[in-house]
């Protein structure tokens, strides 16, 4: 089961999904981390982001809508909080980044290349881009590139692109990145979706709409991997929707290297490890 | 620390109108939880209701070696919930979250309880049993149908007052307003008085404001959706005068005056 | 709850899907169609369509997909076969139309022209465009222009645009409906998805991808009505994954006007009319 | 014409490892269905699983106002029927399809049954008694575990032959190579015989080979995945030598010589 991803070496090719796992640290009571293939953190941004007021979370039919808005405390002290327990791993570990401009991606990827625990970058060009009016990044073939260019510029170790699922054709996306250097692609960010309170006539969500992941969107994320698969020849990390080492199998089957667990880690704390083992 | 596990439920009954207690034998979690903590509740194999459910710890019995949960069916989740049965197994996770602080100089607690709020105050009841002498409770509901238990109560050797909103049983009010009366009478409306309150988010802040202006301590159990429960998602967040906090990890106890509401 | 949507009058704002429910009759024998707001025929093609080979469909998390292909016997054989059975109905009909080309549309808009039973044009844009290469027309501004306006000019019933929620910006999309005459917008279509067979290793649908439909999608759905709501102002019907009436009630806090059930139809035969009824 | 109903479960019983029976009362189904139609049966009230299971009719008694099913465990559907307790109400849609047809012209029937392919031919073999004089079952299976119990078969008066892919129960080989020595024996290889087949799509195919080979009409029930049940849909499609047709409504069964097979 080991993988050799675009340079990442790992026993196995089951990581756990951005943001749904903290910085590992909080799954450490309930699991052996270092039974995964790979530990990917929650998006660290430049500046300290306290994220979205409340509520930030709501359930939908085999799903849920999150609108977290990258809380976090920023480079700085992530590197301060973070990385002494994540040094301590055995397993690769993967720092997932976005910047609300192209320079600060850049600039992101630098400080993190002095650090060796970093044996990887994910790149979140999900997030909203301030400067072109809210639109994410990720939409944008043009943007993709550019970021992917500046970080691989920045960093020695493996650039990964993590796409966003809510554009028209998710192959433009995955060749800008690819050709811009990337070396793997994970695929898909949340799915743009929104619910309504009955009771209150408002949104679920206090920022109206909100990224849908769960077992909802896995033929959606199957799908892009299946497109990107066949456009791109770097690596595809397939992740949406996973629960179980079978949902794992179905991302396999459609071109995907590695996969990410993601949600599932919120109904069983184990569920990542699980995965892994299901597919020895 | 918390953990995961398959607790068998030894005993579900519903003791009102969509209102029930669930009995579970856990070792680990009897034995380590303290009043305030929760348990985060999967419901189901499926995929849909997809999250756990989080439910306070209402009573725990080390020797017994069971915790017993207090909900009220309020949609899928624990519609689904209240058709377990027996020697079923429930995957839960706790203790969870960070419980209510018994401070050893009070003199007096009063605990106020609103509908299903009332569920963590019976654990801390007890808990406060010879550490604070005056133990007042404040059991309110809608109405009488929603009404909750105070034997229970009695039984720790409270002083219960009950109330619902229509007078319907007990007196007629809101739960906090009956705070006045025993904080002036007992006449130690100072530091010698702590409240504890869990309930609707108005009642809640009701209890905050009484609290600030007698300038008595307050700790409030508060509520937000929640994802993973243990401080993972950052989706449970209410808002503090430290930023946003975890209500899963930081709370769901918090102190009063560090809340900001809306 | 009567509504007066774009023109077309209905007792109730609660129509049945495109598709879901054949052309009305096959539902007949369980529920009384009268009872409906509006029935909206499957999609009917210029000359008949074989559909895609089987296995046209399996079953997702609170979800399925489907890869029908449009299956049906072309605009000739639908007016003698469906339209003497539509005509006895009580509830305004609205036909489903899908060109593979833009002349296309005129054309099936053409022959329903003559058609007394017509209340409604729904124009189903998510099919294949054969002469771009396979994109949906409905990812195409321009082309949804073209098309809408065509059908516009043919007909003197109120046509309404059938959105797929497969793009980047819906906004767009929906703008350039209204620009160019359209009297409503329905959204929307199925989500492109996919599922793996992990016992045969291939995709469970024959076409390999498919379209994704129930509750699974609801909030993608009730994202694209509020987001179309707000920058349009013809009315938007909302579908997608609506079982109940509180579910469809999200769609009216969303900004539609009325709204469609499809895939719930399969499910409880009454699913539409219960829901109509559940909003009294 | 079939309707929507909720149907009282009667009995649920495991007659082998992960094979069940369900009797359902059901007056207005046990009174209009024919052998050969099936029920689609709606398995939970949550989303997931969504959509409608079809399972054939297995028996149909009028008289008791009754109807059963036979089921395999082989997924998160079949598996939470199987859990369904008695006196819980189903809601089915049926009776629906079209079933075998019994022509009035045969003297030897036989009913070739793979695995839970047997279920349409218990209501079958009873249909067809005073109409054809023969009537030959032969009952296949993986081997001794999945094989069905013959005993109804018996009392509906049939001769029944069991065989399994490993010979550990009947005799060993694939149900329509037994066929064979029936046909051959009964020397009445021609229009006086017919063949009714329900099982894996394999078998089914060696079915129709044979009876193309021996000139006779054959009957073959079919499965594909379906949404609606009810032809509305149309997703449950086979091909066939006039276009594709529809399982649920021109099926499920099918004349073999009008199977297109891949
Ligand atoms: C720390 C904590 C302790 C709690 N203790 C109890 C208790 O002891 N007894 C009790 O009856 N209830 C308690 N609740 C509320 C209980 O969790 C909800 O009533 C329950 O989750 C509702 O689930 P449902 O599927 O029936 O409702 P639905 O409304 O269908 O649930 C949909 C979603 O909303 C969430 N949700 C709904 N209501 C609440 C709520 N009030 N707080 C947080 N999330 C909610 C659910 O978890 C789920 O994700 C507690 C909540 C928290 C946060
Ligand atoms: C006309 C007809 C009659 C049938 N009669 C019987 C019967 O009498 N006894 C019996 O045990 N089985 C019968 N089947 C098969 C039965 O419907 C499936 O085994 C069942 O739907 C599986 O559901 P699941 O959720 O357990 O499996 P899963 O594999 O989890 O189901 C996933 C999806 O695939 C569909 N599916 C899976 N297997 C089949 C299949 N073989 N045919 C059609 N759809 C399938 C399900 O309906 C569901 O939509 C019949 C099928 C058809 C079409
Ligand atoms: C609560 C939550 C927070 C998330 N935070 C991030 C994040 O910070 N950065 C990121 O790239 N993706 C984030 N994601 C997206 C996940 O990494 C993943 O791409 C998505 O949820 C789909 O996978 P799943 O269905 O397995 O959850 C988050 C998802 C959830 C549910
Ligand atoms: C089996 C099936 C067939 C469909 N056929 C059509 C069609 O012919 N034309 C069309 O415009 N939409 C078609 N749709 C899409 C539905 O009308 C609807 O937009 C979509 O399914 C979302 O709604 P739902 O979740 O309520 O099903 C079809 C959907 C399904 C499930
Ligand atoms: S519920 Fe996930 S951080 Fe609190
Ligand atoms: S299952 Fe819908 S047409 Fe057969």
């Amino acid at each position: 089961m080991a993988i050799n991803l675009a340079g990442i070496e790992m026993k196995n090719p089951v990581m756990v999904a951005s943001g749904t796992y903290g910085y590992g640290k909080e799954f450490a009571d309930y699991t052996d981390l270092n039974k995964l293939g790979a530990l990917v953190t929650k998006t660290v941004t430049l500046k300290a982001r306290e994220g979205n007021p409340p509520p930030r979370i709501c359930e939908t039919p085999s799903g849920m809508l999150n609108t977290i808005g990258l809380q976090n405390p920023g480079i700085e002290k992530f590197l301060k909080e973070a990385i002494p327990f994540l040094k301590k791993l055995k397993i690769p570990v993967i720092i997932n980044i976005a910047g609300e401009t192209i320079e600060e991606f850049a600039e992101l990827a630098k400080i993190l290349e002095k650090e060796k625990v970093v044996k990887g970058i994910e790149v979140n060009v999900s997030c909203p881009n301030v400067k072109s009016g809210g639109m994410a990044f990720g939409c944008d073939p043009d943007l993709v590139s550019k970021i992917t260019k500046s970080v691989k510029k920045a960093v020695s170790a493996p650039v990964i692109v993590k796409l966003t699922p809510n554009v028209t054709d998710i192959t433009l996306i995955a060749k800008a990145a690819e050709a811009a250097g990337a070396d793997a692609i994970t695929a898909i960010n949340t799915v743009l979706g929104m619910s309504f309170d009955l009771k209150t006539g408002k949104p679920k969500l206090s920022r109206g709409v909100g990224g849908l992941s769960g077992p909802a969107i896995r033929p959606i994320a199957v799908r892009c991997v299946w497109q990107i698969a066949q456009a791109v020849k770097i690596p595809v990390i397939g992740v949406g929707g996973i629960m179980t080492s079978d949902d794992a199998k179905e991302f396999f089957l459609a071109g995907a290297k590695a996969v990410q667990v993601g949600t599932a880690n919120f109904v069983d704390t184990e569920a990542a490890v699980k995965v892994a083992a299901g597919l020895k | 620390m918390p953990i995961q596990e398959k607790a068998k439920i030894l005993d579900i009954r519903e003791l009102a109108e969509n209102h029930f207690k669930i009995t579970l034998l856990s070792k680990y979690i009897s034995t380590n939880a303290t009043a305030g903590q929760f348990v985060n509740v999967r419901i189901s194999e499926e995929t849909s209701p997809l999250l756990r459910r989080p439910f306070s710890i209402y009573n725990s019995e080390p020797q017994k070696e069971l915790i017993e949960i207090l909900f009220d069916v309020v949609g899928e989740g624990t519609k689904m919930l209240s058709l377990k049965e027996v020697n079923e197994e429930l995957d839960i996770l706790g203790p969870l979250g960070t419980g209510f602080e018994i401070p050893t100089d009070k003199k007096m607690a009063i605990l106020v309880g609103g509908g299903i709020g009332i569920a963590p105050l019976l654990f801390l009841a007890r808990a406060l049993k010879g550490k604070i002498p005056a133990v007042y409770v404040i059991i309110g509901a809608r109405d009488k149908k929603h009404l909750i238990d105070k034997k229970e109560f009695d039984a720790a050797k409270c002083q219960v007052l009950t109330c619902t909103d229509d007078g319907s049983a007990g007196k007629k009010g809101l739960a906090p307003d009956f705070m006045l009366p025993i904080l002036e009478e007992s006449k130690s409306i100072d530091k010698e008085t702590i409240i504890y309150a869990c309930g609707p988010k108005p009642m809640l802040k009701a209890c905050a404001e009484i609290a600030e202006q007698y300038k008595i301590p307050a700790q409030l159990s508060m509520e937000e959706k929640m994802a993973c429960g243990i401080g993972a998602c950052m989706g449970c967040v209410i808002k503090t005068k430290s930023g946003y906090q975890k209500v899963c990890e930081d709370g769901p106890v918090f102190k009063a005056e560090e809340i900001i509401w809306e």
